[in-house]
C-alpha cells in the first residue's frame, strides 16, 4: 500500500533536488564576495587572489561550474569545503546528526505540549482555562527564538544549571548527553511549535468533538476520555500537516539557535558557509535539509493514510 | 416535427483510478417539446444528474448526440456554447451550493444578464427586481447573502437566476428534495405557474415518484445509466412496464390509512450493484423478482407497450405489473404473488 | 423470517403491553446563547410501551432531534437546559448522572442518526464501532465481542460480514452504514430506541428494506421505536402512532390511521395534504405557507396561528393545551372540534367510510 | 592626542607569579573563529594563529613585545645583507618522527615561497634561494636586504609542517596536519572544535604541561561566556569588553586585558572623491575622536586610542611624534569645506561581526557633528573586501581594521605601498616607497625603529591610513588555569598552560 | 394568477436581521473584546509609526556616550542603549520600520504568490505541474535558509531582506490559494456560472477571487507576523535594515550583545514584538470569523482558527 506512495514520491525527489540545487547554485553566485578573498585573507594580492580561484575552479564559467559538480555529485562526491577543504560529505555527517536530534527533539516538544495545550483548551472551548492556555501559547508565537534560547540558557542553565548551556552532539553518538543538550535549543524551537500545533489541535479539536460520530460514540455509552482519544485520531490529519509543514522552519531555525547554543550543526555550517562563499558546503547542506524535508513529508503522508482511511 | 430538445444515444463515460471506466449514462434518447415536462426518476447513482449535466455541457458526452431545435449541442466548442447558453439552464439540487457565497441574492440573479451583456444598469436591475417579484421573493431578500435566507428563498433564488435568460428549457435536478414538505410544495407549485406563464419546457429530475407523477408529462425511469422505460406519465404510473419501476412505486411510502393500504410493498433485495461492473445481461437481474435464465444473457431490448411507452425487459409485455395506488382512484384487487 | 431472532435474547418477545415502558412528562429544552434563553422543546408528554413504534413528524426545526437527543442526554451541556422528567425502567434519564447515563445510553436505550456517514467514526473500522459497543457494557472478551459483531452485521442484512468487519464507513454504500448504525444501536439489544430519520438520505427501495429491518427488530425483541421523521408517508407505514410537533411542542398524538382519515391539528393536515402522491393528475399542491416561527419569536397565542387559515381572535389570544379528544387522541387546537379537516383521503371518501375507524 | 596611556602589561611578568607548573589534565578553550585552514601558508585570517601554534613550532619566537627570540632556531645572522643564516636546535622531530633539520626548513621556505596558494609569498618575496648548508644551518640568500626575516618567521611562514606529511597527505596535510608543535592534531571539525592531544617527544624539555587540548569555535560572544560560565570552557579568547565587568565579578573566573597591535582604522578610497584629496582625509582625522570611541567601543576595558600604526609599548612606535589630528570639530568642517565636499555623503562600507556596526555608528555620529554625512553599508567580510579592494565599488571609506604583525615592515607595506592590495587606487605617497625600503635594511632593532621614524609621519602627514584606537586582547579563564602569558601580537598561545588541582 | 399571489404570501423573515455589510465587521468586533484590544493595539502601533517624529522624545540617533546602557529614567522613560540612545524613541521609529518590514514582505508574498496559486489551481495541467514543482522546491528550503541567500544576493538592507523574506512566503501563499482554487473549482457554483456562459476572466475576478481571498487575508496576518519575527531573525544574523536606522529586530539584536550587562535591554524590543505578534495573530483570527459569509451576526463565543 505504501510502496506505490514511496516510488511515486521518490521519482518527484530527484527534479526536486536538482531543481534546488540549480537555485542554490544560481543563488549563491548571486551573493557579492568572493571565498578567495576569504581565504587570502590579509595577505590577499591580486595574483595571489587569481592563484587561489584557479586552484578552487572558480574561474570556470557558471554552467561548467555547475556541471563539474553534477558529475560528482552523481558519482557520489559532493566536493570539498572551498575555505578548508574538509570533504563536503564529512562535514554533512558530522553535523547532520546533531541538527537532526536537536530538530527532533524540538518536534517532539512541540507536539507534547502543543497537544496537550490545544486538547485542553479545546475541551474547555471558550471557558476561562481555554483562555488562559490560548494566551500563553500565542506568546509562545509571539516570541523570536533566540530570545527565548537565550532566556532559556539563563534561567535553566546558568541559573539552575539543569542543563548545559553550550553544545549538541548526534543523538546516535551519545544519546543521554545528546539529549541533554537538546533539551534547551529544543524548546527554545519548539515553544514556538508547540503554539502552532495547539492552535490547530484547539481548532480540530473543537470541529472533531462537535462531529457527529462523537454525538454517536455518546450515544453508545463511551467514556469522556474514550471519546477524546477517538476525536483525536479523526483529526490527527491537520495537526500532522502542520507538524510536518513545521519541520521546514524548524531546519530554518537552526541557523540561529545553533549560534545561540554553539550547536555544531548543518545551520552553522550553512550560515558560516553563506557569510563565506563556500558553495560546495552550501549546495550540500541545501541538499541534506531538503532531503530530510522530502523524507519527512513521506512520512506524514504515509502517516494520514495510517491514522485516515478516508485518504486513497 | 422536429423536437425542442432531444438526445440521441446519450453516453457519459468517466475513468476512474486503474483505468476502470464507468459508465454513468449509457445509450439514453430522449426528447422534450416546449411547455412539457419529462420527468426522470431511478435510484442514487443512476445516472439522473449526469444525463442533466451532459445536456448543459458539464458533462462530456461519450457517444450519442444531443440536439437543440434539430442542431447539435454537445460538440460546440466552449466558446458557441456561450451563445446558446441563454436556451438551457439548471436548477440543482442543493440551493446553497448553487449559489456564489459571497454575491447578494441581486448580484447572483444579474450576473447572466451581466456576462450576456447589452443592458444597461438599469435595464438590469429592473429584470432583477421582476424575477425576484416572479419567484416570491421581495427585494429587500435581494440585498441579502445566500446564507441569510431559508432552504425554500435559495432555491427560489436559483430559479429567478435560471430564468434571467429566457431559457426555453429548464433542467431541475432534484430541485426540491432539500426541502420540507410545505416547502416543496410552494416550489413545485412555482415551477408550474412559470411553465404555464412561459411555456417553458422542464426536464424534472428526482428520486421521488410522488413529486415526478405530479408535474410531469412524460417519465423515464433509469436504472444503472440505463432507461429502462419511458412514457406518459399515466402509464408508467399506472402500468408500469418494468419490474424496477414496479418496485420503486411499491416502495413509496404511502400517507394512507390502513384500510387503504392494499398492495403488498415489494421490497428488492440486495444493494444497488456497482456501477462499475454491472450486471451482465439484464441490469436489473440481480433484484428482480421476475428474473430468469433469459435474463442474464442477452441484454434485453426495448419493448414497446402501449403507444410512446416502452420498456427494456425481456418480459415486458408477459408481466402484468401493478401500479400505484391512489387513495382517489378505484382500488386494484390485491393480487397474489408467486 | 428475521435473522434477529436467532440471535441470543434477553427480553423475550412480548406482546404490547400497557405497562409503559417511557414515560415523558413536560419536557422541556432551551438553549442558552449569549445568557439568553431560548426555547426549543417544551411540554412535550407522551409514553411509550414495550414494542411499539411511535411516529414523531413535524417540518425542520420543529424541535424533533432535540427531543430525542435530550433523552439521551446528548444535548451540549453548557448551552442547554432540560426541564421535565423521562422515566425508563424507573430511571429518571434527566436527572441521572453522567456515569449512570452512560450505563445506560447505548445499553437500555440507544440511538440512530440520520447522516450516517457523519454519524458513524471514519477513521475505525466498521466492526470495531459495533464490539466497542458491546465491550463498553458487558464484561466480554474482545473476540467474544468481535464474533457478535460479526452476528450482528450479518443479521442487519450485511452480507460477508466478516469480511466487512475490517471496512472503513466510506468503503460502504448508504444502506449498509445505516445499516451498521443500526447494528450499533441494537448491539445490546437496548429496550427503547430512537431513530432519528434514519431513511432520509436513502433511496425508496434501501428505505423500504430499512423499515423492514425496523420493523422486525421491534415485533421480535419487544424493542420500543421512536421514529423520528419529516415523512408522514414513511411514519404512516411504520407506525401505530404519531405525534406531530411544531415549533417544540407536540401538537397531536393520535393512531396512524386517525390522524390520516382526519388530521385534528391544521398544522397535521396540511402536511398531509402537502405530500404529492403517486396521483398522475397535474393539480396545485395544498402547501402550509409560511415557515416554523424561530425559537426567539414565538407568537403569543398559538404558535400555529400565523400560518393557519382556521385562525380566529380566540387562537390569537391564549396558548391552547394539548387536550383530550376521543379515541385517545390529543390535540392542541382549541377548534379541533368544528373544523373538518382534510386527510390523505378525499372528504367524500373519508365520509364514506367513516365508521371504520378503529 | 587624547587619552593613549599605554596599559601596562599585567600578564608579562605573571608567568613567574604562577608557580611551577603542574603537568597532566585536559583543558577547553573556546576561540571565536574557525581557522580557515590548518595548513599555516594556506591561511589567511588572522584569528587562525591561535589554533596553529599548539601543533607547530616556529622557526622564530617572539617576547610579549615582539622582539624576536629563538624558536626552532636557536640562532641566526646576516653575515652580509644579502645572506640570513639561521642555527637550528639540534635533534628536533616533527610529530611523525620526520627530523626537523635544515633540509626540512629549506622545503618549508620553498613550499611557501612557490605554492601558488601560498599566503605568505609576499613575506618572503626577498627570498632568493635556501640551502640547507649543514643539518642544522640553513643559508638563505635575498635578492635584496630584508631584515625583517625573523619576524616573519616568527608568523606563518615560521612554522614548521613535516615534508613527510606534506608529500604523503597532498592536498589533504591540512585536514592531518603534523608538525612540530607540542600538541599533536587529532581531529577537526570546522566550524566546531579541534582535538589536539600532548606531543611527548617535544623538543622542549618538560613541556607541554597539558595531557589533551580541545579548541572549540564559538562565534557568539554572548554563548561562549555563557559556555565559560557554565564551566564547560575554560579559557575563552576575545571577550567582548562589555562582558569583562560582569566575568570579573564571578567567583573562580579570571579575565585579563592586555595590549596588542590589533587596530581600528580607516581605509580611504583613493580613486575618486571626496579622499582623493588630502583635506577630506585630514577632515575625517579632525572628526574623529579616538580617544572617546576608544573608551566607547572598549567600555572604557583598556585598549588605546591611536596616533601611529603602532601601540606606544611596541618598538617601532615613533616617540617623537606628536599626533597633529587631535579632535577637532571646526577644524573638520573647515577642512571638508576647503576640500569642496560641502554636501557630499561619505559612501562607507562594513562588515558584520561583533561591534563592527556600533563602531560605524558612532563614526557615524561623530562625522555629523562635523557636518559629514555618512552612510553605511554593512556586508559579509568577504563581500566588503571584495568591493573596496577588487571591484571599486561606491564605497571611499572603510573602518575596519588591521590585526597586526610582528614585524613593523609587513604592516608599513600592506597599508602604504602603493602597489599594496590594501591600498585601493594605490596611493603614492612621495618617497614612501624608498622609506619602506630603508627599514629593511637595518637589522638592529633600535636602528630599525629610527629607520621607521620618517615613514610614521608620512602615513599621519598624508593621512594614507587612519587609526583610530588598538583593541584590548581580553581573555578570560577558570582560576584554575595558569601560565597565561599575553603578547603585544594579540593571538594568544594556548600551548603551555596548566591546571592546578 | 391567485395562485401566484398565495406563493407570495411569505411569513415575516424570521432568519436574520438585515444589517449593512460593511459595519457588519465593526459590530462584530466591537462584540469581541479580545479581538477589539488586538485591532486597538494594531492601529495604536501603526499611529505610533507614522507620528514618530511628533512622540518619539528624543532622535533616535543621537548618541550619548557618557550614558550607555541605562535603566529607566526621568529622561529616558526606557533607558538607553549601548551607544546611549534613547530607547523610547527607537522603538518608536522601530515601529515604522518593523511594520514596513513586515508588510513589504508579505506584500511580496502575496504579488507572487497568489497569481501564482490562481493559475496552478485554476488552469492545472502542465501549469500547475510546473508551477508547483517550482513551488515544492522552493517550500522543501528551510525558509530561514532561503531568506539568507535571496537576502544576501540582492544585497544588505531591509527593503532586500523582507523581499527575501516575501518570496519565502510566496510559496506559501501559492500552495494555499491553489488548494482554495481546486476545491473551488469543484464547486457547483462555479459549474452554475459556466452555464451561463462566464468567461475565464471573469470567473476569476468574479467568483475565485473573493472565494479565496479569506484563509488568503488569514494567513497574510499571520504572515506579518512571522515576517516581524524573520527582520528580527535576520538581523539578529547582521542582514537586516543599516545603521542607524533602528528596527525592533536590530534593537533584539543589539540587545543580546548586553543580555549579562544590561538584561533590562532585552524587554522593549522582545515586549513590542511579541504584543505585535499576538496582536496581528488575534487580529488573524477575528477576519477569519468575519471574513466567512456565513458568521452570524451575533458573534460565536467559539473562535474557530485557522
Ligand atoms: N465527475 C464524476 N466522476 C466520476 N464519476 C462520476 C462523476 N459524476 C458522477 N459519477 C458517477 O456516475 C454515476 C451516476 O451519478 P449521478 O450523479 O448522475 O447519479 P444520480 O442518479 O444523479 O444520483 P443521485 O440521486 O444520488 O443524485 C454515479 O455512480 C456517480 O458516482
Ligand atoms: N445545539 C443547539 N444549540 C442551539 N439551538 C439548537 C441546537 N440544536 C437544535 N437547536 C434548535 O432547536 C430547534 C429544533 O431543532 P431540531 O434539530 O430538533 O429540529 P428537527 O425537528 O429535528 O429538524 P430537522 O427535520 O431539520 O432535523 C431549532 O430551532 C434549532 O435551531
Ligand atoms: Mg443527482
Ligand atoms: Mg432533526
Ligand atoms: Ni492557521
Amino acid at each position: 500500500m505504501f510502496g506505490s506512495i514511496i516510488l511515486r514520491r521518490l521519482g518527484a525527489v530527484i527534479p526536486t533536488l536538482l531543481i534546488a540545487s540549480l537555485v542554490v547554485f544560481m543563488l549563491v553566485q548571486m551573493i557579492p564576495g568572493d571565498p578567495a578573498i576569504t581565504i587570502a585573507g590579509e595577505s590577499a594580492t591580486p595574483e595571489q587572489l587569481q592563484a587561489i580561484r584557479q586552484s578552487l575552479g572558480l574561474n570556470d564559467s557558471l554552467p561548467v561550474q555547475f556541471w563539474n559538480w553534477l558529475t560528482n555529485l552523481v558519482h557520489g562526491d559532493l566536493g570539498r569545503s572551498l575555505i578548508n577543504g574538509e570533504p563536503v560529505r564529512s562535514a554533512l555527517m558530522r553535523t547532520t546528526g546533531v541538527t537532526l536530534t536537536i530538530v527532533a527533539t524540538a518536534m517532539l516538544i512541540a507536539l507534547v505540549i502543543g497537544l496537550a495545550a490545544g486538547i485542553v483548551a479545546a475541551l474547555h472551548a471558550n471557558g476561562l482555562v481555554d483562555r488562559a492556555v490560548t494566551a500563553l501559547v500565542s506568546l509562545g508565537v509571539a516570541m523570536p527564538g533566540f530570545w527565548i534560547g537565550l532566556i532559556l540558557v539563563i534561567v535553566f542553565a546558568l541559573g539552575l544549571g539543569w542543563f548545559p548551556a553550550t553544545g549538541g552532539m548526534s543523538f546516535f553518538a551519545d544519546p543521554v548527553t545528546a539529549l541533554q543538550h537538546a533539551v534547551l535549543p529544543g524548546l527554545a524551537m519548539g515553544i514556538v511549535g508547540a503554539a502552532e500545533i495547539a492552535r490547530q489541535t484547539r481548532g480540530a479539536m473543537i470541529q472533531a468533538m462537535s462531529a457527529d460520530s462523537v454525538r454517536t460514540h455518546r450515544a453508545k455509552g463511551l467514556s469522556e476520555r474514550a471519546i477524546v482519544w477517538r476525536a483525536l485520531k479523526n483529526c490527527s490529519v491537520p495537526i500532522l500537516t502542520i507538524a510536518g509543514l513545521q519541520l521546514n522552519s524548524y531546519l530554518g531555525a537552526t541557523v540561529v539557535i545553533e549560534a545561540v547554543f554553539a550547536i555544531p550543526g548543518l545551520g552553522g555550517l550553512i550560515l558560516n558557509a553563506t557569510l563565506q562563499k563556500d558553495y560546495p558546503i552550501i549546495q550540500g547542506v541545501v541538499l541534506v535539509m531538503a532531503l530530510i524535508v522530502i523524507t519527512v513529508n513521506l512520512l506524514v503522508d504515509i502517516a494520514y493514510r495510517i491514522v485516515d482511511p478516508r485518504i486513497r | 416535427m422536429v423536437d425542442l430538445l432531444d438526445t440521441r444515444g446519450v453516453s457519459v463515460q468517466f475513468t476512474m483510478s486503474g483505468k476502470r471506466v464507468l459508465r454513468a449514462v449509457d445509450d439514453i434518447s430522449i426528447e422534450l417539446q416546449p411547455g412539457k415536462t419529462l420527468g426522470i426518476i431511478g435510484e442514487s447513482g443512476s445516472g439522473k444528474s449526469t444525463l442533466g449535466r451532459a445536456i448543459i455541457g458539464l458533462a462530456p458526452v461519450h457517444t450519442g448526440e444531443i440536439h437543440l431545435d434539430g442542431t447539435r449541442i454537445d460538440t460546440l466548442s466552449s466558446r458557441q456554447r456561450r451563445r446558446i447558453a441563454s436556451q438551457i439552464q439548471m436548477i440543482f439540487q442543493d440551493p446553497m451550493e448553487a449559489l456564489d457565497p459571497r454575491l447578494s441574492v441581486s448580484a447572483s440573479i444579474a450576473e447572466p444578464l451581466i456576462v450576456r451583456g447589452g443592458l444597461s444598469r438599469r435595464e438590469i436591475q429592473r429584470r432583477v427586481d421582476e424575477l425576484l417579484d416572479l419567484t416570491g421573493l421581495s427585494p429587500r431578500q435581494g440585498s441579502r447573502r445566500p446564507h441569510e435566507l431559508s432552504g425554500g428563498q435559495r432555491q427560489r433564488v436559483n430559479i429567478a437566476r435560471a430564468l434571467t435568460l429566457d431559457p426555453r428549457i429548464l433542467i431541475c435536478d432534484e430541485a426540491v428534495s432539500a426541502l420540507d414538505v410545505s416547502i416543496q410544495a410552494d416550489i413545485l407549485n412555482l415551477l408550474v405557474d412559470i411553465q404555464e406563464q412561459r411555456g417553458l419546457a422542464y426536464l424534472f429530475i428526482s428520486h421521488d415518484i410522488g413529486v415526478v407523477a405530479r408535474v410531469c408529462d412524460r417519465i423515464g425511469v433509469m436504472y444503472l445509466g440505463q432507461l429502462v422505460e419511458y412514457g406518459d406519465t399515466a402509464d408508467v404510473i399506472g402500468k408500469p412496464l418494468h419490474p424496477y419501476t414496479e418496485a420503486l412505486l411499491s416502495a413509496e411510502p404511502q400517507a394512507l390509512p390502513s384500510r387503504l393500504r392494499t398492495t403488498e410493498r415489494i421490497v428488492l433485495s440486495g444493494e444497488l450493484p456497482s456501477p462499475l461492473h454491472p450486471p451482465e445481461g439484464c441490469r436489473f437481474r440481480t433484484r428482480c423478482r421476475y428474473a430468469t435464465e433469459i435474463c442474464s444473457t442477452p441484454p434485453p431490448a426495448v419493448q414497446p407497450g402501449s403507444p410512446g411507452h416502452s420498456a427494456v425487459c425481456h418480459f415486458a409485455r408477459e408481466l402484468e405489473l401493478v401500479g400505484a395506488k391512489h387513495a382517489n382512484s378505484t382500488q386494484a384487487s390485491p393480487r397474489q404473488r408467486g | 423470517m428475521s435473522k434477529l431472532s436467532t440471535m441470543a435474547d434477553a427480553h423475550a418477545p412480548t406482546s404490547t403491553s400497557t405497562v409503559p415502558l417511557l414515560e415523558v412528562t413536560d419536557l422541556g429544552v432551551y438553549f442558552v446563547r449569549d445568557g439568553e434563553e431560548s426555547r426549543a422543546v417544551e411540554n412535550v408528554s407522551f409514553s411509550m410501551t414495550e414494542g411499539e413504534i411511535v411516529g414523531l413528524v413535524g417540518e425542520s426545526g420543529s424541535g424533533k432531534s432535540v427531543t430525542g437527543l435530550a433523552l439521551l442526554g446528548l444535548l451540549p451541556e453548557k448551552s442547554s437546559r432540560v426541564t421535565g422528567t423521562a422515566r425508563i425502567a424507573g430511571t429518571d434519564l434527566l436527572a441521572a448522572e453522567p456515569a449512570q447515563l452512560r450505563r445506560l445510553r447505548g445499553n437500555e436505550i440507544s440511538m440512530i442518526f440520520q447522516d450516517s456517514l457523519t454519524a458513524l467514526d471514519p477513521v475505525f473500522p466498521i466492526g470495531n464501532q459495533i464490539s466497542e459497543t458491546i465491550r463498553t457494557h458487558r464484561e466480554v472478551s474482545r473476540s467474544a465481542a468481535k464474533k457478535q459483531a460479526t452476528d450482528l452485521l450479518e443479521s442487519v442484512g450485511i452480507p460477508e460480514p466478516s469480511k466487512r468487519y475490517r471496512d472503513y464507513p466510506h468503503q460502504l454504500s448508504g444502506g449498509m452504514r445505516q445499516r451498521v448504525m443500526i447494528a450499533i444501536a441494537l448491539a445490546c439489544e437496548p429496550r427503547l430506541l430512537i431513530a432519528d430519520e434514519p431513511t432520509t438520505a436513502l433511496d425508496v427501495t434501501i428505505q423500504a428494506q430499512i423499515l423492514d429491518l425496523i420493523r422486525d427488530i421491534s415485533k421480535d425483541h419487544g424493542t420500543a421505536v421512536m421514529f423520528i421523521s419529516h415523512d408522514l408517508g414513511v411514519v404512516s407505514e411504520l407506525c401505530s402512532r404519531v405525534m406531530t410537533m411544531y415549533a417544540g411542542e407536540i401538537v397531536e398524538m393520535s393512531a396512524v390511521d386517525d390522524v390520516l382519515e382526519r388530521p385534528l391539528h391544521p398544522y397535521t393536515s396540511g402536511l398531509i395534504q402537502a405530500i404529492p402522491s403517486t396521483n398522475p393528475v397535474r393539480r396545485r399542491l395544498q402547501s402550509v405557507p409560511g415557515r416554523v416561527p424561530s425559537p426567539d419569536e414565538l407568537p403569543a397565542g398559538c404558535l400555529f396561528e400565523p400560518r393557519c387559515s382556521f385562525a380566529e381572535d380566540a387562537c390569537r389570544a391564549v396558548h391552547p393545551p394539548l387536550r383530550d379528544y376521543p379515541a385517545d387522541r390529543l390535540v392542541r387546537c382549541i377548534r379541533a372540534d368544528d373544523l373538518n379537516l382534510t386527510g390523505a383521503v378525499l372528504p367524500t371518501e373519508a365520509v364514506e367510510s367513516g365508521g371504520q375507524r378503529g | 592626542a587624547c587619552g593613549g596611556g599605554s596599559s601596562s602589561n599585567e600578564g608579562a611578568s605573571a608567568s613567574t607569579s604562577y608557580g611551577k607548573p603542574t603537568p597532566g589534565g585536559d583543558l577547553t578553550v573556546a576561540f571565536s573563529a574557525s581557522p580557515t585552514s590548518l595548513d599555516p601558508i594556506s591561511g589567511g585570517s588572522g584569528l587562525d594563529h591561535s589554533s596553529l601554534y599548539p601543533i607547530y613550532s616556529r622557526l622564530v619566537n617572539f617576547t610579549p613585545d615582539l622582539q624576536a627570540k629563538p624558536g626552532l632556531a636557536k640562532s641566526w645572522e646576516y653575515p652580509d645583507p644579502l645572506t640570513l643564516v639561521l642555527t637550528l636546535q639540534p635533534n628536533v622531530k616533527f610529530q611523525d618522527g620526520t627530523a626537523m633539520d635544515a633540509a626540512a626548513v629549506k622545503f618549508n621556505i620553498d613550499r611557501a615561497r612557490t605554492l601558488p596558494t601560498s599566503t605568505v609569498k609576499t613575506n618572503l618575496a626577498t627570498v632568493a634561494s635556501v640551502d640547507a648548508t649543514s643539518p642544522d644551518t640553513v643559508t638563505i640568500h635575498l635578492t635584496e636586504p630584508d631584515t625583517s626575516l625573523p619576524l616573519i618567521f616568527a608568523d606563518r611562514a615560521g612554522m614548521m609542517v613535516s615534508p613527510t606529511a606534506v608529500q604523503s597527505e597532498g592536498a589533504d596535510f591540512a585536514s592531518h596536519p603534523v608538525g612540530a608543535g607540542p600538541y599533536k592534531f587529532v581531529s577537526f571539525a570546522p566550524g566546531d572544535s579541534l582535538v589536539l592531544t600532548k606531543n611527548t617527544d617535544y623538543w622542549e624539555p618538560g613541556k607541554p604541561y597539558l595531557d589533551n587540548l580541545t579548541i572549540k569555535y564559538i562565534a557568539n560572544g554572548q554563548t561562549a561566556n555563557n559556555a565559560l560560565v557554565d564551566k564547560q570552557i575554560d579559557f575563552v579568547n576575545g571577550v567582548s569588553p562589555q562582558l569583562v565587568a560582569s566575568l570579573k565579578a564571578k567567583p573562580g573566573i579570571v579575565a585579563n586585558s592586555s595590549s596588542s597591535v590589533s587596530m581600528n582604522g580607516c581605509y580611504f578610497n583613493f580613486r575618486k572623491p571626496p579622499f582623493n584629496e588630502l583635506k577630506a582625509r585630514q577632515a575625517i582625522a579632525y572628526a574623529l575622536d579616538n580617544g572617546a570611541l576608544n573608551k566607547a567601543l572598549n567600555f572604557g576595558q583598556g585598549g588605546e586610542a591611536a596616533t601611529q600604526l603602532f601601540p606606544s609599548s611596541y618598538w617601532a612606535y615613533n616617540k617623537d611624534l606628536k599626533y597633529p589630528y587631535k579632535h577637532d570639530v571646526k577644524k573638520a568642517k573647515q577642512l571638508w569645506s576647503e576640500a569642496g565636499m560641502d554636501g557630499v555623503t561619505v559612501q562607507a562600507i562594513g562588515y558584520n561581526a561583533p561591534g563592527q556596526q556600533r563602531k560605524l555608528e558612532i563614526i557615524q555620529s561623530e562625522l555629523k557633528e562635523a557636518g559629514i554625512t555618512m552612510t553605511v553599508d554593512i556586508k559579509d567580510v568577504s563581500a566588503a573586501n571584495q568591493e573596496m579592494y577588487v571591484d571599486g565599488g561606491p564605497a571611499t571609506l572603510y573602518c575596519s581594521g588591521w590585526s597586526g604583525r610582528p614585524d613593523p615592515n609587513d604592516t608599513f607595506t600592506s597599508l602604504t605601498s602603493p602597489k599594496s592590495f590594501y591600498n585601493p587606487g594605490g596611493f603614492a605617497a612621495p618617497n614612501v616607497e624608498e622609506l619602506i625600503a630603508a627599514g629593511k635594511k637595518e637589522s638592529d632593532t633600535a636602528a630599525r625603529a629610527k629607520a621607521y621614524q620618517p615613514l610614521a609621519k608620512l602615513v599621519q602627514d598624508y593621512v594614507i591610513w587612519l587609526p583610530i584606537n588598538f583593541n584590548p586582547l581580553i581573555v578570560a579563564y577558570q582560576s584554575k588555569v595558569k601560565g597565561y602569558v599575553p603578547d603585544l601580537y594579540g593571538k594568544p598561545d594556548v600551548s603551555f598552560l596548566w591546571i592546578t588541582k | 394568477m391567485t395562485d401566484k399571489v398565495t406563493n407570495k404570501v411569505r411569513t415575516p423573515d424570521t432568519t436574520v436581521t438585515q444589517t449593512p455589510r460593511q459595519r457588519r465587521w465593526l459590530r462584530l468586533l466591537l462584540a469581541d473584546k479580545v479581538s477589539l484590544v488586538a485591532a486597538v493595539v494594531i492601529v495604536l502601533i501603526i499611529l505610533a509609526a507614522i507620528l514618530a517624529p511628533l512622540l518619539a522624545p528624543y532622535s533616535p540617533s543621537d548618541q550619548d556616550l557618557n550614558s550607555i546602557l541605562s535603566g529607566p529614567s526621568g529622561a529616558h522613560l526606557l533607558g538607553t542603549d549601548d551607544l546611549g540612545r534613547d530607547l523610547l524613541s527607537r522603538l518608536i521609529y522601530g515601529a515604522r520600520v518593523s511594520l514596513e518590514a513586515s508588510v513589504i514582505a508579505v506584500g511580496v508574498g502575496l504579488l507572487i504568490g497568489v497569481p501564482v496559486g490562481l493559475a496552478a489551481g485554476y488552469f492545472g495541467r502542465w501549469i500547475d505541474a510546473i508551477l508547483m514543482r517550482i513551488v515544492d522546491t522552493l517550500l522543501a528550503f528551510p525558509a530561514l535558509v532561503l531568506a539568507i541567500g535571496v537576502g544576501a544576493a540582492l544585497g544588505r538592507g531591509l527593503v532586500q531582506a523582507m523581499i527575501a523574506v516575501g518570496i519565502v512566503f510566496a510559496p506559501i501563499l501559492a500552495r494555499l490559494v491553489r488548494g482554495q482554487v481546486l476545491t473551488l473549482r469543484k464547486r457547483l457554483f462555479i459549474e452554475v456560472a459556466t452555464t451561463y456562459g462566464t468567461s475565464t476572466g471573469r470567473m476569476i475576478r468574479r467568483h475565485v477571487i473573493p472565494n479565496v481571498m479569506r484563509p488568503v487575508i488569514v494567513q497574510a496576518t499571520f504572515l506579518l507576523a512571522i515576517g516581524l519575527l524573520a527582520e528580527a531573525s535576520l538581523s539578529f544574523l547582521g542582514l537586516g535594515v543599516q545603521p542607524p536606522t533602528a528596527s525592533w529586530g536590530t534593537m533584539l539584536q543589539s540587545s543580546f550583545q548586553f543580555i549579562t550587562v544590561a538584561p533590562s535591554q532585552i524587554f522593549a524590543p522582545g515586549i513590542a514584538i511579541a504584543i505585535t505578534v499576538l496582536s496581528f495573530n488575534l487580529l488573524g483570527d477575528f477576519l477569519n470569523d468575519v471574513l466567512d459569509p456565513n458568521t452570524p451576526l451575533r458573534p460565536r463565543r467559539k473562535r474557530r482558527r485557522a
